[in-house]
C-alpha cells in the first residue's frame, strides 16, 4: 500500500484553513505543486482563501458540514483534479477512516499510512505497541475494554496517587483527570468517562502514575517510504493551560545531549514500531531525575512544527509533500544539527483575564512583528472576522535567536509590537509567561501554568499611563464628530450584503 | 473633561484639558503634556511628555481596545460615571441580568421561567471555538426571565436569564 | 589604542536613523545594553524613534546639522551618559576623524580602529596596501596624487579598453566612468573628477581594468582586539543600478567551496594587512573565469548584512557589540557552515518607471510580509512619512530557504505581498529581476541591470485586470461620499500642527 | 459609468455599472462579476468573478496608488475623459510646462524668462535623497515663465517652468 501511495504529486488539495492552510499553499508553490484551498462558505473570503491560487467551496462554516465531512472534500479533489489531499492538523487530519478513504479514491494521503495512524490513534493499543517494542511507558493499567472503578481502584493500590485518568481515544485535553487521593476516584473516573463518550463516543479511559514537575518533550521524526527514518531533536512544550500548549521551544533548556539522543533513537523505535511514513512527532513525559515515557504519537504535522524548522533549518511540510511523492528524506540523521534556540508563541483569540473565554468578532488593524529571528505564521489579517465554529488561534509567532536569552528577548518584543484591534488575545499572558523568572531559568515545568500563572493578572497591576492616555484623546477626538476613533464600531453604519456576522448566522443556525 | 475608565476591579479617572495644540492629561495625579495626531483606522499618534508613540484605540460600545506603544493591549469600559454597575453575584438585593461572556452558541437551556435555582447550579450552556462556558446562577433565586433559546447565535453581552434573589421573590 | 577601547559597553547612542537604528537598538536590547536613539528633528517622531528605549534629537534635517554632525553627535552622547557609539552605516560610518574624536572622548566607537578605515577609505592607498599584502587587485593605474590625462592615456595603452575610472575617496556610486574606447578618456576624466571633488571634496581618481560580465562577491569578516580574524562566507551583490546593489544573496550561485576558501583566506589577509578589529567587507570583482581582485574593503556593518546572518547563525550586528566591548569572536572559523540559501532586497520609494526617482510625501497603509523564512527589517510603518533629506531605503525583505530557489520563491511571493501605500516603490522592478530567467538560472553578472533590464517596463505589458476592477469601484464608492477611498489625500483636511511636510519646510529652508 | 486610467503609456477604459448588491465591471471586452465590501484606511475586499481579492487604494489628486491581491502595485491616472494631456516633448505645437517629477528641493535655476533655450538644455535641477533631477528643454524655445526657486521645497507634479516652442514664439 505505502508503495502504491508513493507517486510523484502535481496537485494538492489543502482541506483545511487559518494559518495552516497557508503554510501548506506556500509549501506547495516552492516545491512547484499547484495547490487548491478547499474551504468552507464562511472562509471563502478570508485570509487564507484570498492567498489561495485557486479555491473550493465545501459547504456551510459547521465542520461537520465542511473540514470533518471527507465525502465533500473527496468530491472536491475530483472535482478539482487533484491527486493529492494535505489534511493539515486537527479535522480529519488523524482519522485512520479518512486517510483510508483517502487512498481508496486513487488519492495520496499526505500523511501516515492508515494503519499506524489507527494504532496511534487509540492510546491504549498505542501503549501495548510500545511497551512491546521497548519503549518506555508510564506505570499504569489499561486494557483493550478501557478501565472500570474495580479495575481502577486496583490500579491506586499498587500505583498510589497521585494518578492520571485519560481517554483511550484522547485529544485536546479532554476525557482528562488528575486524581490526588483516593475519595476523588470515582467522581473523577465518571467524569472522564462522560467527558470523552461525549468528545469522541469512546467512552474507555485508561490510568497511569501522574509524574509531578514533569516536563511535556517531544521529538520530531520523518520516515519515507523506503524504511528510513530520523529525529530532528525535541520539543518543550511544558507549558500548557488546560492541556493545550501555548509556548514551545527547541531544543528543550532540560535536555542534554545524551539525553536527546536517547529520546531520539526511542522516537524512532517508536516510529518503526507503528511502521510509520512521513512526519509524526513522539511525545514523551520527562521526570526530573531525566527519566522519560512514551506519552502518545501524534500522527501529523503539528502547531509547533516551526520551532524545529528553526533549529534544524528543515522544511517540515516541504519534507511531508516530499515524502508523500515518493521522495527521500532531506537529510541523514547525520546531517541533522540544531543551531541556535527557537521559541513559539500561540497568539490565540481568547481573554486570559476571564478563563481564557473565546473572543469572537471583526477584527479592526492587525500589525503583525517585523525584524531578524521573527516568524509570524498567520491566519487572518486586518479586517477579517474570527468566527465561532473554529479554534481560536490566530496566528503563531516565533523567534529565533543564537542562544535561548536572545529569543526570549526576541520573543517578548515581537509580542509587544502585535497588534489586534477589537478582540482580546492572550498576547499579555503569553508575554508575562516569558518574562517569568523560572521561565526564563528555563525550569518552567507541566506544574508552571498552573503554579505560577493562577493569580494572572496581579491583582495590584495598574494599567499603563500611555493606555489611559490614549483612550481619554480618542474620547475627545471621537467625541467632536466622526473623528479618527475607529474599529468595529464604526465598520457597519447600516446592512451591509458582505457581513460576514450575517453569512455566519446563515451558515451557524 | 474627565473619563473613568474600568478594568477587571481597576478604575481609573482621567483628567484632559485642551492646552495649545495638543492636550495636558492628568492621571492619578501624575500631569502628562500630550501632542496628538490621529491617522487611519483607530491608529492614534501621540507625544507623551516629549516621547512619540503609536497607540491604537478601537470601540465596541461601552468597550475601548487599546494598544498603546510597547505596552500589553488593554481593554477598558468607558463608565458612564453614575456609579459602579452592580456586578452579578456580588449584591444580591435585586435581579441579576446572566451576561454572555463570550460571541457564541447557546448548546443548553437548563431551565424555566419561574423556576427555583440554587446558587451555582448551571442555567444556561455556551460553546465557541470547542470551548464549553456554564452560565450558573450568582445567588439562590427564582428565574424571572430567559431570553435565549437553543441553538441561537448570541453576542458577547448579550442578556441570557435574570434571576430574582430569594430575599425579594 | 585597541586595548583601550576594549572595555565593556552599558550604554549605546545610535547615532542613525531608518531600518539601521532600529536593528543596532534591537541588537543593543538582546545584549542586555541600554540605547539612546539620536534623532534629527525630523526623525523624532518617526518608526525609529517611536521603538527607541531613549531618544535625544541632535538637530534639523539635513544631515550636516544632525547625522553628520560630529560635535551635536558626541554632545549627546555625553549628556546621555552614553559610553559608546553605533554609527550604523553611511552619515560618519566610516569617517576615520569621527572615529578618532569618539576615541578622544573616551567613548567606545563601535567599529575598526581609525587607522584601518583611513587606510581603506582611501582606495588608492588601499590598493597600495593590498598589493604589498600579496592580495590580488585589477590592473590599473594609481599614485598618491591620482592619475592626470597624461598617466590615463599611457595606462590606455598599456591595459586596453574597456577601463573605469574611479574616484579615490569614492562610495556610493559617485565619481565612476566606463570608458570604452580612446575617444571617451578625456571626457569621462574630467567628468569622474569634477563629480568626486563635488561629493568628496577629493577630485583625486584612479584608473583600472574593467571586467566585462563580472560578479561583485564580498567576504564578510569578523576581526577581535586579540588579533583573531575569521570570514563568514561571501555575498554576491552583482544585481546594482547605477552602481547600488539592490539584491544580493549568499551564498554566491557562482562561488564553488574551493574558490569560497580562496576568497575567504584572501580576506582575513586583507583585513590583518589594515589591523582591522569588528565587522568588515572585502569586496572583490570575480572574473567569468573565476579569477578575483580585491576592490575595497567597506569598514562598517552592511546594507546586506541579513543573508549572511541567515546562512551563518550568527548575529553581525550582536557581534559588533561583543567585539567592541572587548569580547571575543561570535565563533570560530571551524564553527562557520553556511546553511541554506539567503537573498535581500532593497526596498526603496523610488519609481523604476521614470529612472528610479525618489518619491517622498507621507505613506497610507503599509503591510510587510510574513511567513516562514521571511525577514523583514523595516525603517516606516503605517503613516509615516518620507522625506527628500535621506536616502530612499525604506526596508530591506530577506527570504531565507533551504535551497536557492525556495528563497527566490519565497521572496518574490513576500514581495508580491508589500503593500506600501501612496509612494511608488522598487517593487514590481524586483519582482522582474527575481523572475528572470538568467537571474533564477545564477548567472546574473553586473551586467545584468544594463542589458536584461533596460526596458522595463516591457512597453506591451496591460494592467492586471484586478487593478483596474479596484481602480473603478473605489472610483464609484468614493464618489458616493467620503467612502472608503483614503491615503495621502484623505489625511489633510485642514492645517495640522503635526504636519510633517510642515516641520520639513521648517528644517529644510 | 466609465473611467480611463493611464499608466505611462498604457490607457485603459473601464465601464462598471451597479449590479444588485455588486457590480459588473468591463475591462478591454471583458466583463467581470464583482462584489465589494469596503475597509478602512484604503483597503477595498472584492469577490471578482468568485474570486476573494483584497485591494488598497490611495488617491493623491489624479493619481491613483493601486495594490490588488498579489498583483504588482501600480500607479494610475484618473484621465479627465476630454481628450490626451499633451505630453511634453512629444507635440511642440503649444507651450509646455515642465512639472517636478519628484518632491525635491531646487538647487539650481539656470535660465531666465524670455532665454532662448535649446532643447536638451538643463533649465532647472532638483535635489533629493542624494539624487539630482535634471529638467531639460523639451524642444527649442523660449522660456514663457518660471515658476520655482533656488532652495524652495517643491511637490511632484509642480509646474516648474514654460517653454514656448520657436515656431510659434
Amino acid at each position: 500500500m505505502s508503495r502504491l501511495a508513493a507517486r510523484p504529486i502535481r496537485r494538492v488539495l489543502v482541506a483545511n484553513r487559518g494559518e495552516i492552510a497557508v503554510r501548506v499553499m506556500r509549501a506547495c508553490e516552492e516545491a512547484d505543486l499547484e495547490a487548491v484551498l478547499a474551504a468552507s462558505e464562511i472562509d471563502a473570503t478570508g485570509f487564507a482563501a484570498r492567498t489561495a491560487p485557486e479555491l473550493v467551496v465545501l459547504g456551510p462554516a459547521p465542520p461537520s458540514e465542511s473540514y470533518l465531512n471527507s465525502k465533500r472534500i473527496l468530491a472536491a479533489a475530483r472535482e478539482r483534479r487533484c491527486d493529492a489531499i494535505h489534511p493539515g492538523y486537527g479535522f480529519l487530519a488523524e482519522n485512520p477512516g479518512f486517510a483510508a478513504a483517502v487512498a481508496d479514491a486513487g488519492l495520496i494521503f499526505i500523511g501516515p499510512p492508515p494503519g499506524a495512524m489507527a494504532m496511534m490513534g487509540d492510546k491504549i493499543a498505542a501503549r501495548q505497541a510500545m511497551e512491546q517494542a521497548g519503549v518506555p511507558v508510564l506505570p499504569g493499567v489499561t486494557g483493550r475494554a478501557g478501565v472500570d472503578l474495580a479495575a481502577a481502584r486496583r490500579a491506586a493500590g499498587r500505583l498510589g496517587f497521585p494518578l492520571l485518568i485519560k481517554a483511550a481515544a484522547g485529544g485536546g485535553g479532554r476525557g482528562i483527570r488528575i486524581v490526588r487521593q483516593a475519595g476523588e476516584l470515582e467522581a473523577a473516573l465518571a467524569a472522564a468517562r462522560r467527558e470523552s463518550e461525549g468528545a469522541f463516543g469512546d467512552g474507555r479511559v485508561m490510568l497511569e502514575r501522574f509524574i509531578e514537575e514533569a516536563r511535556h518533550i517531544e521529538v520530531q521524526v520523518l520516515a519515507d517510504h523506503e524504511g528510513n527514518c530520523i529525529h530532528l531533536g525535541e520539543r518543550e512544550c511544558s507549558i500548557q493551560r488546560r492541556f493545550q500548549k501555548i509556548v514551545e521551544e527547541a531544543p528543550s533548556p532540560f535536555v542534554t545531549a545524551a539525553l536527546r539522543q536517547r529520546l531520539g533513537e526511542t522516537a524512532v523505535a517508536a516510529a518503526r514500531a507503528c511502521g510509520y511514513v512521513n512526519a509524526g512527532t513522539v511525545e514523551f513525559l520527562v521526570a526530573p531525575d531525566g527519566t522519560f515515557y512514551f506519552l502518545e504519537m501524534n500522527a501529523r504535522i503539528q502547531v509547533e512544527h516551526p520551532v524545529t524548522e528553526a533549529v534544524t533549518g528543515i522544511d517540515l511540510v516541504r519534507a511531508q509533500l516530499a515524502i508523500a511523492g515518493g521522495g527521500p528524506l532531506p537529510a541523514s540523521q547525520d546531517e541533522i544539527v540544531m543551531r541556535g534556540h527557537a521559541i513559539e508563541c500561540r497568539i490565540t483569540a481568547e481573554d486570559p483575564a476571564r478563563d481564557f473565554a473565546p473572543c469572537a468578532g471583526k477584527v479592526g488593524q492587525v500589525v503583525w512583528p517585523t525584524g531578524p529571528g521573527i516568524r509570524v505564521d498567520a491566519g487572518i489579517e486586518s479586517g477579517d472576522t474570527i468566527g465561532v465554529h473554529y479554534d481560536s488561534l490566530i496566528a503563531k509567532l516565533i523567534a529565533h535567536g543564537p542562544d535561548r536569552m536572545t529569543a526570549v528577548r526576541r520573543l517578548d518584543r515581537a509580542l509587544g509590537s502585535v497588534v489586534v484591534l477589537g478582540v482580546e488575545t492572550i498576547v499579555p499572558y503569553l508575554q508575562a509567561v516569558l518574562r517569568h523568572p523560572l521561565f526564563r531559568a528555563g525550569q518552567a515545568t507541566t506544574a508552571f501554568v498552573a503554579r505560577e500563572m493562577a493569580g494572572w493578572p496581579p491583582p495590584g497591576e495598574t494599567l499603563p499611563d500611555e493606555a489611559l492616555v490614549a483612550a481619554a484623546v480618542a474620547e475627545v477626538l471621537g467625541s467632536s464628530g466622526g473623528g479618527p476613533v475607529s474599529g468595529r464600531a464604526s465598520a457597519g453604519t447600516g446592512p451591509d450584503p458582505w457581513d460576514r456576522s450575517d453569512r455566519f448566522r446563515v451558515g451557524g443556525s | 473633561m474627565e473619563f473613568v475608565f474600568e478594568s477587571g476591579e481597576r478604575r481609573t479617572t482621567v483628567q484632559i484639558e485642551r492646552r495649545g495644540g495638543g492636550f495636558e492629561v492628568r492621571v492619578d495625579g501624575r500631569i502628562h503634556t500630550v501632542e496628538a495626531r490621529p491617522g487611519d483606522d483607530g491608529c492614534l499618534d501621540l507625544v507623551v511628555d516629549g516621547r512619540a508613540v503609536r497607540a491604537w484605540v478601537a470601540r465596541d460600545g461601552d468597550r475601548r481596545f487599546i494598544k498603546a506603544g510597547p505596552n500589553p493591549a488593554v481593554t477598558l469600559t468607558r463608565s458612564t460615571g453614575a456609579g459602579e454597575r452592580p456586578a452579578a453575584g456580588r449584591s444580591p438585593r435585586g435581579p441579576a441580568r446572566l451576561e454572555a461572556a463570550m460571541h457564541g452558541r447557546v448548546t443548553v437551556v437548563a431551565t424555566r421561567v419561574g423556576a427555583r435555582v440554587g446558587k451555582g447550579e448551571t442555567l444556561v450552556v455556551l460553546e465557541a471555538m470547542k470551548m464549553e462556558i456554564r452560565v450558573t446562577a450568582p445567588f439562590d433565586g427564582t428565574i424571572a426571565a430567559i431570553d435565549c433559546r437553543v441553538g441561537e447565535i448570541i453576542e458577547r453581552g448579550r442578556v441570557l436569564a435574570t434571576v430574582t434573589p430569594l430575599a425579594v421573590a
